[in-house]
């Protein structure tokens, strides 16, 4: 019995073993351009990875093929998961690097960007974030980009519209114990509340935690006027969940990690006031919405990965642009080697379903606001509310 | 008095092989053109060491001492923090403790080195130097902790050291500690593996083996020495011991201590690896993990432990990926989507534990005297390379 | 009775919840000689053992060895109020003495197990050998890098030497449990020689032995007492072997010293024919 | 006064609520412990795949028979476990028994990993238990309210099952002496596979209150609850019944209460701390017995 189980053991790591020399091995040559898209499938960030992905797989189904220097390459998106998780993300990456990749799109989460960065780096792989948020992702970096705004920016805007909106005089803030993008957005948001004259109570909550009724006391004992919670949408549905039961009724803002179904049937016939910063307002592009709808609608995977139904989320939207955004990049450098691309990468522009996108010293997207939405808890759908900038 | 005396046979093959993997470590991060297997390869290898020392240190503790401890993964996080604190560079500082106002601790030993030795000099010994640092800080908090901890049984034992891994990880996530450990953020832009060099030469594969084969050997001759007979004492009968003059709670405390030393170095050379470093990835998760480990490599068994660690580590991030992407061969199969390659792999974890409880090599070695004899055609007789039961 | 005292227990009672395991048991043993304590199961044999190695703390009493207080008790708080044995304030003022089993041995008292506690991973030289850490002139960076290799080799010399003497070196590779059981017994007493004592204890060394294994183990007791100068107190249920070699003889039942005195005393002692035959009390 | 009601109430409530789902996880690990000395660290992700049961099951079918469907399921669930990942390590050093343990706990995340494809699940509202109620100003949901008694009820008739019983007397004497209640004619393995069939039954159970009340499930959502329930088994005396239900009541409501002083960074840490106070002054928990090694 042993022994039989040790040689089918055995066996299967052979294969395993030449499947992946195979898979590798014929990777690079033909006519295709693989572009790397380096996402998080499962942890924390998994439902938003996802929602980024199919942007991308979208935008694949809409163009296939690139015509560089006059000839025609199939894109093939190679994918890699990196969990969520700071440690593996350099095998992720390196992953990527290792199937050939000339050009990685990602990631969802600016804490995996930030620990993969050098690994592409050194590969001398240019990398385009697509809505990660942190402004260490691109600084600094000579081949890290990014198209989406940045958290300074993010928190300024949803602190002046706390102000502007509900007047708030105190805002209480909850994130994630040990999450950068929460701690770090909501760092900024307290910079500029402050700065506007409101008073800010910051807590944390540890991973895994799944009450929060304490935390909602807490909020409602502060007095706050608004709660300002950018944490990933697992936690978000459980705070949306147990504020419609304790029957707090203050204003609840966050990020755009919020902008996802979830939150939308997490909400769904709660008297809540829910309302986000998002990089994209679904209704914008009729034409665009309804054909990726359809796209979506028309796989059950995708229906399901998209949170099973067919609203769509901005970070969807930022994955196709962002896909568009390496194909100008490519066309520009006229060439599919990573080192081309990065030099083309920086005056390279595109206009896009989520605005113009054109590059600044950093790195980073020139955007100079952001769409703020709401959750109409009837419907279970995304109302605008308005377009903020920073003044 | 025969097997008293080193074969000597055996010390130089093994010494061979050493310097083999060596020279082949150099050529590969040097010579050996990059291609789409080699990037594979390199993390796992670079990876699999370090996992290798992690795990040899927690085979101290829990295969030998009979300590069964749950804590590793908090003693990496220690190792990892102290060595990234230390090593950062100065200009680097404003960005990397953004939300702190650049933090409170404003040097860097690779750095001050290298304005004095040079820059490759400076990041090589300014590295070691922030990883003693980083085993020191682990062995000292380990001091700490084992006062209370150590005199704790078993199960207990165990729930312990996993809540003070657990308590560590929230004190370091803690904002008020911000300006040393950087809150929830990242630490990064610290001398990671790609800066040791010397010149031109690369060494960044080549430097995770080297300070974890150290290690390994200063490990390996503390458990045969009248220290580790004495942890091996205590661990097959802790009455026995103690009535054979072995004192209990200070051998235990120097096994923890030692032990945490090895997984801070470890810690600090993941934090090499990584690039970045940030409290959330050591978890009790980890700790599993690296038990899980041990326990496929053999309880007991250094040489388990590091073939465990490697096997491990290709299965985790390489060798089973193919699993997750959709197809095999070209073919797309049904059941082929992300997470199937960690269904797969637990199922077969799980195998290995139920069918091979031993683990890959039992409590006995790969032993290079035994290897030697074999080829010259006698037996193995006695000693520790034959079958202990 | 010129003989210096090497250990003596003065009143030592234990109390295990509400039950008296020892009651104010009080014995002397001169250097040189073999004592030994014997009574029927359960009587308390293997506890006194261990208030004196240090296994147990005694509820009430103390130990001297070589004149020096090396364990000592009396009943605090809750054991007090339970407390059923002798006179509780006996030793009131004095400081409590609950020294751990290493500290005992430290001081030259070794012991053997009812029950054999041989370290069962390791080899016949590596049980003795480690045994030999206690006294090894080394710490663990000397150690480790080998910096000390003289004392290694001083340990490692006596180790062999030891298990010649007793027969044992034609097994110094075996696993120590694969070894017969007469000779676990040895080797058990070869580990405890190896912590350099004074005063050796023998829990039961000839229990699952045949007449003619007791009878060579009577000789290698006196073997190993004059050849190390050693004092020995033994548990023993074998009567042969006892009243072969026992220069002393302490009686316990039920906890409580029902005789003491020469073996030839002790063999015509009605109190300890009723206790090991189990005279019921009319009779 | 009102006002403080109202202010500190919605944390004790809180805090009795979670402590009540926290004991019915907490007794099937000191259930098992006691009878088998093995940390069951598979016994939290039992609790996690009883909640994403429920999400399937009650999409297909209505609520009446979805709830018996998910505890049935989880009962067989738990027997399985033991049945392939248990009993053939029963005579295996202990360490094995536990790796087992963590290797289970490993796969069923991964399998729900799998299965759900990373996304979190919303757990369904079950009628009655997901209303909201409003007492002393605090609004809270009906299953806050009746967790503690559900608790107290399924211990009292799990105790009485265990002192009145055939089966509970020889779970007893099993949990005292393994070998001579196998001696003694018991039938160990039948034993086994009840105890691990109640503490799932319990875990199914606590399962149906903790997700009604926190409605998003992920693989990972058994860990820190397990987790703590543990905690709470090691805190009230392993092996000890009431000394989990004790232990469980007591860290969920410290933990709210820390939560309320502001302290939230270390809500989970302070969890820890306490258990390993109570290790230090007791070493076997509050009610936990004295073992003593024969020499």
């Amino acid at each position: 019995m042993k022994k039989v189980l040790a040689i089918v053991l055995t066996v299967a790591m052979v294969l395993a073993l030449t499947a992946c020399g195979g898979g590798t091995g014929k990777a690079s040559g033909g006519d295709v351009v693989k572009i790397g898209v380096y996402e998080p499938q499962s942890g924390d960030n998994g439902a938003g990875g996802k929602q980024e992905i199919l942007g991308m797989q979208y935008a694949n189904s809409v163009q296939p093929t690139v015509k560089i220097g006059g000839k025609e390459y199939k894109v093939e998106l190679v994918y890699a998961d990196n969990e969520s998780s700071n440690d593996k993300a350099v095998s992720a990456a390196s992953q990527l690097i290792g199937a050939g990749c000339s050009v990685i799109l990602g990631s969802y989460g600016s804490g995996v960007s930030i620990a993969a960065s050098d690994t592409f780096l050194e590969a001398g792989i240019p990398a385009i974030g697509v809505t990660c948020t942190n402004p260490q992702v691109t600084e600094g970096n000579s081949h890290y980009f990014r198209i989406c705004f940045l958290d300074p920016f993010q928190g300024t805007v949803m602190a002046n519209f706390a102000k502007a909106t509900f007047g708030a005089k105190t805002a209480y803030c909850l994130g994630q114990l040990g999450n950068d993008y929460d701690q770090g957005l909501i760092n900024y948001f307290k910079q500029a509340a402050e700065a506007l004259g409101m008073k800010v109570t910051t807590e944390a909550f540890p991973e895994g935690n799944s009450d929060f009724t304490s935390y909602l006391t807490n909020a409602k004992n502060a007095g706050a006027d608004v709660i300002f919670a950018p944490c990933s949408t697992s936690y978000a549905q459980l705070i949306i969940e147990q504020s419609a039961t304790q029957g707090v009724s203050i204003p609840l803002l966050a990020g755009d990690t919020w902008d996802s179904n979830v939150i939308l049937n997490a909400a769904a016939g709660k008297n809540l006031d829910i309302e986000v910063s998002t990089f994209y307002q679904e209704g914008a592009n009729a034409d665009f919405e309804s054909s990726f709808k359809a796209w979506i609608n028309g796989d059950s995977t995708n229906l399901a990965n998209n949170g099973g139904n067919d609203t769509l989320a901005a970070v969807s939207v930022m994955g196709y642009d962002a896909y568009f955004t390496a194909l100008a990049a490519m066309e520009k450098a006229g060439s599919i080697a990573a080192a081309d691309i990065m030099k083309a990468l920086p005056d390279t522009t595109y206009t896009g379903i989520t605005g113009e996108i054109k590059f600044d010293a950093t790195g980073d997207a020139e955007r100079d606001s952001a769409v703020i939405k709401k959750v109409n808890t009837k419907d279970a759908a995304w109302e605008f509310v308005a377009v903020q900038g920073v003044n | 008095m025969l097997t008293e005396k080193k074969d000597k046979t055996g010390l130089f093959i093994g010494a061979v092989c050493l310097a083999v993997l060596y020279v082949f470590l150099i050529l590969l991060d040097n010579v050996i053109p990059q291609n789409s297997f080699t990037l594979l390869l390199v993390p796992v290898l670079k990876k699999g060491a370090i996992y290798s020392l992690v795990c040899v240190s927690m085979n101290l503790l829990n295969g030998f001492t009979g300590l069964f401890s749950l804590g590793q993964a908090g003693f990496m996080m220690l190792g990892g923090y102290a060595y990234a604190i230390f090593s950062i560079p100065k200009d680097q500082h404003a960005a990397v403790y953004q939300y702190f106002d650049g933090g409170l601790i404003q040097f860097s030993i690779p750095e001050a080195l290298s304005n004095v030795l040079g820059e490759s000099a400076g990041a090589i010994i300014g590295s070691i130097i922030c990883i003693m640092i980083a085993g020191i800080v682990a062995a000292a908090f380990a001091a700490l902790i084992g006062i209370p901890v150590l005199r704790l049984k078993s199960d207990y034992l165990a729930i312990a050291t996993l809540g003070f891994a657990e308590i560590l990880r929230a004190i370091f996530q803690w904002s008020g500690l911000g300006p040393i450990t950087n809150g929830s953020n990242l630490l990064r832009k610290y001398t990671s593996l790609s800066a040791i060099k010397i010149g031109s030469l690369k060494l960044a594969t080549f430097f995770p083996f080297f300070i974890a084969g150290i290690s390994i050997a200063l490990i390996v001759l503390l458990i045969n020495s009248s220290y580790g007979r004495a942890f091996k004492a205590i661990r097959d009968d802790e009455i026995a011991a103690e009535a054979m003059g072995i004192n209990l709670f200070r051998h235990k405390m120097l096994s923890f201590v030692i032990s945490s030393f090895f997984a801070g170095v470890g810690g600090a050379l993941l934090a090499m690896f990584q690039t970045t470093i940030q409290a959330t990835p050591f978890k009790s998760a980890m700790t599993y993990e690296l038990l899980l480990i041990v326990v496929i490599g053999g309880i007991g068994s250094i040489s388990g432990s590091c073939i465990g660690a490697f096997l491990f580590i290709a299965c985790n991030e390489w060798w089973l990926r193919f699993l997750d992407n959709g197809s095999f061969m070209g073919m797309s199969v049904p059941f082929f989507r992300d997470g199937f390659r960690k269904v797969v792999f637990s199922v077969i974890i799980m195998v290995i534990v139920l069918f091979f409880s031993k683990g890959i090599m039992g409590d006995r070695e790969i032993s290079f005297a035994g290897l030697a004899r074999r080829i010259r055609g006698s037996k193995p007789s006695g000693g520790k390379e034959a079958p202990a039961k | 009775m010129s003989r210096p005292v090497v250990l003596s227990l003065e009143n030592i009672t234990m109390q295990f919840g509400g039950v008296v395991a020892i009651n104010n048991l009080s014995m002397e043993i001169p250097e040189g000689n073999i004592t030994a304590l014997i009574g029927p199961n359960g009587a308390g044999k293997t506890t006194a053992f261990n208030c004196i190695t240090g296994v147990y703390q005694p509820t009430n009493g103390i130990v001297r060895f070589m004149d020096k207080v090396i364990v000592a008790s009396h009943p605090t708080g809750k054991d007090l109020k339970n407390y059923k044995g002798w006179n509780a304030d006996a030793y009131a003022g004095m400081k409590i003495i609950d020294p751990t089993p290493d500290q005992i041995t430290r001081l030259g008292i070794a012991r053997t197990f009812q029950n054999i506690r041989l370290w069962k991973s390791m080899t016949v030289f590596e049980n003795v050998l480690t045994a030999k850490h206690m006294r090894a002139k080394q710490n663990v960076f000397s150690a480790t890098f080998r910096a000390n290799a003289k004392e290694e080799k001083r340990m490692r010399d006596e180790t062999m030497a030891l298990l010649e003497e007793q027969g044992l070196d034609r097994f110094r590779d075996e696993l120590a449990t694969s070894l017969p059981y007469g000779l676990q017994r040895r080797l058990e007493i070869a580990r405890a020689l190896a912590t350099d004592p004074k005063l050796l204890l023998l829990d039961e060394p000839a229990a699952g032995m045949n007449p003619q294994e007791t009878l060579e183990l009577s000789e290698f007791i006196k073997q190993i007492r004059d050849k190390y100068g050693l004092t020995i107190l033994l548990i023993e249920h074998h009567m042969d072997l006892v009243m072969g070699i026992a220069d002393y003889i302490y009686v316990i039942d039920f906890g409580s010293e029902i005789a003491q005195g020469l073996p030839a005393e002790i063999q015509s002692n009605r109190k300890v024919i009723d206790a090991y035959l189990g005279v019921s009390e009319d009779e | 006064m009102s006002g403080f009601l109202e202010a500190n109430l919605p944390y004790i409530l809180a805090g009795i609520s979670v402590g009540g789902q926290y004991a019915l996880i907490a007794i099937g690990y000191t259930m098992v412990y006691g009878i088998l000395r093995l940390i069951n660290f598979a016994h939290g992700d039992v609790f996690m795949v009883a909640g994403l049961v429920m999400v399937y099951t009650s999409a297909s079918m209505p609520m009446v028979l979805a709830i018996p469907v998910v505890i049935l399921a989880t009962v067989i669930l738990g027997f399985a476990i033991e049945r392939v990942a248990y009993m053939p390590l029963r005579s295996a050093p202990r360490m094995s028994v536990m790796i087992s343990a963590i290797g289970v706990s490993y796969l069923l995340q991964n399998c729900a990993l799998y299965f759900t494809g990373g996304l979190p699940k919303v757990y369904p509202e079950i009628p009655l238990l997901s209303n909201s109620v409003t007492i002393f100003g605090a609004t809270t949901k009906v299953v806050t309210l009746i967790t503690p008694v559900i608790t107290l009820v399924l211990v009292i008739a799990l105790v009485t099952f265990i002192n009145k019983t055939k089966l509970g007397m020889a779970m007893r004497a099993v949990s005292k002496d393994f070998e001579t209640s196998q001696l003694m004619g018991i039938r160990i393995n039948n034993v086994i596979s009840a105890t691990f069939m109640i503490g799932c039954f319990l875990a199914a159970i606590g399962s149906l209150l903790y997700f009604s009340n926190y409605t998003s499930v992920i693989p990972t959502s058994g860990g820190m609850p397990g987790l703590k329930a543990f905690v709470a088994a090691v805190f009230g005396g392993i092996g000890s019944i009431p000394g989990a239900v004790i232990g469980a009541f007591v860290i969920g409501i410290c933990e709210n209460i820390i939560k309320g002083m502001g302290l939230t960074t270390f809500s989970d840490a302070f969890t820890f701390v306490l258990l390993i106070v109570i290790l230090l002054v007791k070493p076997t928990g509050i009610f936990g017995e004295k073992a003593t090694d024969k020499v």
